[in-house]
């Protein structure tokens, strides 16, 4: 009996791996045609959507496709060489770690799309960044603020600001505009995004005249009052702490149970719904950069909460409610982005898409969106906001460069 | 002994056709398809899980600190083989880190591009093995005389421990901190890992049918025994430990290849998790089931039921059931499934051949059949 | 002594916490020799039965309701997944563990959908902030160490004085002998399993109004923490479980407070291989000698 | 059929305030077969256990071959706990674990069988031959032993027809019935190559035809593979039949040693245990 069961399980397994390849053997052979063609004769242009549905960074990739899927419902189709495309959004989770990423971004690359939208987190985009080079279809970073994503490859693009711009932004802002000379800074063991974020900004605070106090936390944390506490005897006048969402929740309840009196200072992690929440009713000063401030598009905004609210999935994957997060913006943009880069192709071909990203310039819900040389946003601004305590919603700050 | 040899060249014609197979799938496939990424790390995940049950289901040893070898080899991979000219990138926070040289470019200075750099790209995943290998020495000399339980979160607890020291930013200039490593140089064709693999798993393979596999297997039937019969158990049970981390260690390195970037934080106890539940499917203390369960796990994990966790399946679309987490909650039922009425796994502890050749003692008496 | 003030009071919070986990693992441990894994998990899952049922119903139904629901599923994971491996090799058991404590995260991920639950109705009067000896602090903070000894010494008693207290110490002793003296050995067994999920139960709710949302993974490192309190302790005593959660406690607050902060964890994983090389007993174990 | 190949001394074995071994002194000659005889709960076992180095003693010591294998003093706690005699006479410490002392030639059973459960009859008795192996693991896996091997397989086979299991060697160990399953793990004992063979009750659970039978194999090895013999029983059968000397262990402590005649007439021996002895 488990003699059969055996040879079964095997026998299974190799005859897939052997449909799956004939199957894709042929996809891939002549790809721009198939996919150009669906079954009911109107033609489909396919982007890939690559991003963490599961894993750690599961919830922000969830909420930067929403903004995709909306997109996606206002902008069904695309006109290409004078045809209609309808648009078909393929998403395949890469559940947020490197050693997901190949198979994923393969996974991608067998349903042939033209383009690909994503992702959220660096280490993961660098991973799948060596499928899509070697495929040699072109991708658009959506939230990863890494430099390296695309610096090391020719295919990847990114709509959004750096990790040498926020830091520097968010150093200039606290020690020009909230008067502070001794920062304290927070990040995850292990994240390369808060260990970037937390690098700029102490170079740049120094270089101002700061002193800057940086402290890691191990992966799973969830008691920050200690670390608040050294905060406090750092005499911090800020706290700048560029990680994950849930951190925000405990430093937050944390700084506030401990009576910390200066400002608490987020990155674009921080622009989300739930941290918003946790401040409300506290006594705390909470600062953050990002990517687009709610209000800035007021179309855009009403038309995406009616779809969220009509919509319970999205509802869920947004976190129970209707407030729109700076990554869902970004991902609407990417989307919008990368039909432009379809229109100038003029062609599904993901070759010609990529020769057309370059020159794309699209005004986006979150600004001018243009591509530099090495495939990077050029944006010079970013918006700060600051949680209102009391209405329990982000207030706008100013606009925040540089210099 | 004419079975023994049956069954030898059984396995090497298996071996033989796994290649061939390979071979041909890098022919007629692009280096990025889908097929050849599960095939790369099937393979990957094969030797790392083939090393755990030599450990846990050849030895009796209930060791958890597989990812914490696995994260050993990656770093000394990727330390030694990133090019010189891409430091100054890869350790941006850094200045550039600590160590100024790349032994692939080392040996294709005497070698020759091409084979050179194989070599060296060969010789980082041995360093990386071996350090692991070191490491387990090291561990094993107080950690090996636990118990069985105290033994596994003892190991856990030491994977947690390697992690802290990679991330730890005092050490950056080597391990680059919290940042990743990446732009080294890795296989490209998944018969490259396919042969890798299949020459160490063949070793295993030899080592556990030869006179010191037999002598682990005693230690796992009956330590009092096999000690009382001269067996030293500190010394076997640490050669079994050492072994199984050096393959683990070169399977962390090509793991790393595979992924293209390397981070501590995903060797966490999920990872070593994943793997012993791989072992498990597969049958503990046996070598073709474990193989055989890493390429039906990654198989169905990458490519197969993705469709579970993205709306359609088998042509069913049901959004509302196959959404996120389906696909792994599925898996999880599957395992405990299989560990509470298949406790013996697809293989239990037998080997491939021999469901082919019925093992005389299963021709005997009632009682003598398992 | 203002300074490390704030940390001490911390420690003795976590260390609360983890308390009430490590019971439930030692006192599995005491009578099945098992490391229960999922305990960790069943603390989680008792985090996420109070977000959803206190945004759902009034408190007083609500808290019950979560107490139950605990206790409900710490039974059943016991006469699933660890009663019919009662006969089967400890290894087994361990890996029946992993698989239990892999199927609750993965099932909380697919119902959550992997987004941390916000604890929108925290349980009041308790996650109110007060001031003690100039420091700021929530009141679970200072109620937690309390409420943990209160239930401690309940439960010492009940191990000590009650029939099935009784009952459950001989199981601890020699399991096979318990058995032939008539003990009904499942019926201890899932008891235990009872006693640490309320436990873990509690816990769940002092911790979470500490800390504004569950995750899956919020189980994970607590779970773990606790553990190797219990093993510090001396794994199968109580006293030894609760001593030992609070030294781990107020030692990983103390060590961020130096400064170590990327160290808190790992220093809690090198005290627990150096107490098990050096004294695998721990602080209050009793030694177990095998036959040969 | 001189020398002493085995010499206990003064060895007192204390498990907290429990002396289970009280100054055991006993001597076994080479080509000797001996019995240690006593009631359940004398300390026979804790005796082997002392002697195979499973337990360190508290106190005294063990020769073997006229070297001195095994030494203890009580040290610790068990300073102030020390119930037994000669404190203070033994003053080094020589542990070699249970392995080392297989090596030099001395090998045992066990009470309650215990056979590798998962291989085969063959194959537990090839295992017993890998303390003797000289190859490293490396020249082991690549098969650079194989003329070792060879030798060892041959060995085995050999050993297997001496005593009568080459008809079953490919079965499961646990699979045999109980009598041969005793056979086994003697010759598995014997695969080790020893000079001294514990027995620890290897009639345990036998009925009398299998009794003699096994009274008959011990004889017969002994002059094949020129052994030794030190034995532990109940059937107090075999041991009047095939023991040249026996001592008698009571509480702990020696209380006669003589030949089978002398024992059988022994008072005190009569008292402590042939009157109570459940198999005798």
């Amino acid at each position: 009996m488990k003699k059969f069961w055996a040879m079964m399980l095997s026998l299974v397994m190799a005859l897939s791996l052997l449909a799956g390849c004939g199957d894709s053997g042929s996809g891939s052979t002549g790809s721009s045609q198939d996919s150009g063609n669906a079954s009911d004769g109107a033609k489909v242009v396919k982007i890939g959507v690559f991003e963490p549905q599961t894993g750690d960074n599961g919830a922000g990739g969830k909420q930067e496709i929403l903004g995709m899927q909306y997109a996606n419902t206002v902008q069904p189709t695309v006109e290409i060489g004078g045809e209609t495309y309808e648009v078909k959004l393929e998403i395949v989770d890469n559940r947020t770690t490197a050693e997901n990423g190949p198979s994923a971004a393969a996974e991608l690359m067998n349903r042939d799309v033209s383009i690909v939208l994503g992702s959220y987190g660096s280490g993961v985009s660098i991973a799948g960044g060596k499928v899509f080079e070697e495929a040699g279809v072109p991708a658009i970073g959506v939230t990863c603020t890494n430099p390296q994503v695309t610096s090391d490859y020719d295919c990847y693009f990114r709509i959004c600001f750096l990790d040498p711009f926020q830091g520097t932004v968010l150093a200039n802002y606290a020690y020009n505009e909230l008067g502070v000379t001794t920062a304290y800074t927070l990040a995850m063991l292990g994240s390369d995004y808060d260990q970037g974020l937390v690098h700029y900004f102490k170079e740049a605070f120094e270089a101002l005249g700061g002193t800057v106090v940086s402290e890691d936390f191990p992966e799973g944390s969830a008691n920050f009052v200690s670390y608040i506490n050294n905060a406090k005897s750092a005499g911090a006048g800020v706290i700048f702490a560029p990680v994950s969402t849930n951190y925000a929740q405990l430093i937050i309840e944390a700084a506030a149970a401990q009576g910390f009196e200066g400002s608490l200072l987020g990155s674009d992690t921080w622009d989300n719904n739930m941290v918003l929440e946790s401040t409300q009713g506290k006594a705390i000063n909470l600062d953050i950069t990002t990517f687009y401030q709610e209000g800035g598009n007021a179309d855009f905004d009403s038309g995406i909460k009616e779809w969220i609210n009509a919509n319970a999935d999205a509802k869920t994957n947004n976190g129970g409610n209707d407030m729109i997060s700076a990554v869902t913006a970004m991902g609407y943009d990417a989307y919008f982005t990368a039909l432009e880069a379809i229109k100038a192709a003029g062609s599904t071909d993901p070759a010609a898409v990529k020769a057309a990203l370059p020159s794309v310039s699209y005004e986006g819900v979150s600004g001018l969106i243009e591509f530099d040389d090495i495939g990077d946003a050029k944006r010079d601004a970013a918006y700060i906001k600051t949680a209102n305590t009391e209405t329990g919603a982000w207030d706008f700050v100013k606009v925040q460069g540089v210099n | 002994m004419t079975m023994k040899k049956k069954q030898t060249i059984f396995m090497a014609a298996v071996l033989l056709l796994l290649l061939a197979a390979s071979i041909a799938v890098d022919a007629a496939l692009p280096s990025y398809h889908i097929a050849v990424k599960v095939i790369e790390k099937a393979t990957v995940y094969a030797l790392v899980a083939v090393s755990m049950n030599l450990l846990n289901g050849f030895t009796g040893l209930f060791s958890l600190g597989q990812a914490g070898f696995m994260l050993l080899g990656a770093y000394a991979y990727g330390i030694l083989t990133i090019p010189v000219a891409k430091r100054e990138s890869v350790y941006q926070y850094f200045d550039g880190g600590a160590i100024h040289f790349s032994l692939p470019e080392i040996f294709a200075g005497f070698l020759g591009e091409g084979v050179g750099s194989t070599v060296g790209m060969l010789a980082a995943l041995l360093v990386g093995g071996l350090l692991a290998a070191v490491f387990a020495y090291l561990i094993g000399l107080p950690v090996l005389r636990l118990k069985s339980d105290y033994l596994a979160i003892a190991t856990l607890g030491f994977a947690e421990i390697l992690k802290a020291f990679f991330q730890w930013n005092a050490l950056g200039p080597l391990t680059n901190g919290s940042n990743l490593l990446k732009s080294y140089p890795a296989f490209e064709n998944a018969t490259a890992y396919v042969l890798l693999a299949g020459v160490l798993i063949t070793f295993i393979v030899l080592l556990i049918n030869s006179t010191y596999g037999r002598a682990f297997k005693a230690i796992r039937d009956d330590e009092v025994a096999a000690e009382a019969m001269g067996i030293n158990l500190a010394k076997h049970k640490r050669m079994s430990f050492v072994i199984s981390s050096f393959f683990a260690g070169i399977g962390g390195g090509m793991l790393a290849m595979y992924a293209g970037t390397i981070a501590a934080a995903p060797f966490k106890s999920t990872m070593t998790y994943e793997i012993l539940l791989i072992v498990v499917i597969g049958g503990i203390g046996s070598i073709t089931g474990s193989i055989l369960a890493s390429f039906l796990y990654i198989f169905s994990s990458e490519w197969l039921l993705r469709g579970l966790d993205s709306g359609t399946f088998l042509g069913i679309n049901a959004p509302g059931i196959f959404k996120n987490g389906f696909r792994m909650a599925v898996f999880s039922v599957i395992i405990m499934v299989i560990v509470l009425f298949f406790r013996k796994g697809i293989m239990g502890d037998k080997e491939l051949p021999d469901l082919l050749n019925r093992r005389p003692k299963q021709r005997k008496k009632g009682g003598a059949v398992k | 002594m203002r300074e490390i003030l704030p940390y001490i009071i911390n420690g003795i919070s976590v260390g609360g916490q983890y308390a009430l986990i490590a019971i439930g693992y030692t006192l599995v441990y005491g009578i099945l020799r098992l490391i229960n894994f999922a305990h960790g998990d069943v603390f989680m899952v008792a985090g996420l039965v109070m977000v959803y049922a206190t945004t759902a119903l009034p408190m007083y139904i609500a808290l019950p309701l979560v107490l139950a629901v605990t206790v409900l599923l710490g039974f059943l994971i016991e006469r699933v997944a660890y009663k019919p491996l009662r006969n089967a090799p400890r290894m087994s058991v361990m890996i029946s563990a992993i698989g239990v404590s892999y199927l609750i995260q993965n099932l909380a991920f697919y119902i959550t959908g992997g987004v941390p639950q916000p604890v929108s109705t925290p349980i009041p009067w308790i996650s109110n902030n007060v001031v003690v000896l100039g420091v700021s602090t929530k009141r679970v903070t200072l109620i937690t160490p309390v409420l943990t000894i209160l239930l401690v010494a309940v439960l010492v008693y009940l191990i000590k004085k009650t029939k099935i207290g009784m009952a459950m110490r001989a199981a601890a002793k020699d399991f096979e002998a318990a058995q032939l003296m008539g003990i009904k050995i499942n019926s201890v067994i899932s008891f235990t399993f009872v006693i640490g999920s309320f436990l873990a139960a509690v816990g769940a709710m002092l911790y979470f109004t500490n800390y504004p949302s569950v995750a899956i993974t919020s189980g994970g490192m607590p779970g773990l923490k606790a553990f190797v309190a219990a093993v510090f302790g001396g794994i199968g005593s109580i006293p030894g479980a609760v001593v030992g959660a609070f030294i781990i406690g107020l030692c990983e607050e103390l060590i961020k407070g130096i400064g170590y902060t990327t160290f808190s964890d790992a220093f809690t994983f090198a005290l627990l291989i150096a107490v098990l090389c050096v004294k695998p007993t721990g602080l209050f174990g009793e030694k177990v000698t095998d036959k040969v | 059929m001189s020398g002493t190949i085995l010499k206990v001394e003064n060895a007192t074995m204390q498990f907290g305030g429990v002396v289970a071994v009280d100054n055991l002194n006993l001597e076994v000659n080479e080509g000797e077969i001996v019995a240690l005889i006593g009631p359940n709960g004398a300390g026979k076992t804790t005796a082997f256990n002392v002697i195979t180095g499973v337990y360190q003693p508290t106190n005294g010591a063990v020769w073997f071959e006229e070297k001195k294998i095994i030494e203890n003093h009580p040290q610790g706690k068990m300073k102030s706990l020390y119930k037994g005699q000669h404190a203070g006479e033994y003053t080094s410490v020589l542990a070699p674990t249970p392995d080392q002392v297989t090596k030099l030639g001395m090998a045992r059973t066990f009470q309650n069988i215990r056979l590798w459960k998962s291989q085969t009859v063959f194959d537990n008795v090839l295992i017993a031959k890998h303390c003797r192996t000289h190859t490293n693991f490396l020249a082991a896996a690549f098969r650079l032993n194989h003329k070792e091997e060879a030798r060892q397989r041959e060995h085995v086979e050999q050993l297997l027809g001496e005593v009568g299991l080459s008809d079953v060697k490919n079965e499961l160990a646990t699979s045999l019935p109980y009598g041969k399953q005793r056979r086994l793990e003697i010759a598995r004992a014997l695969a080790t190559e020893p000079k001294l063979l514990l027995l620890d009750e290897p009639a345990a659970g036998m009925n009398p035809q299998e009794t003699d039978e096994l009274t008959a194999f011990i004889g017969e090895i002994r002059t094949k593979f020129n052994l030794t013999v030190f034995l532990i029983e109940h059937h107090m059968d075999l041991v009047m039949d095939i023991s040249d000397r026996i001592y008698v262990l009571d509480f702990g402590k020696l209380i006669a040693d003589g030949t089978p005649d002398e024992i059988q007439n022994n008072k005190r021996v009569i008292d402590a245990y042939l009157g109570v002895a459940e198999d005798a």
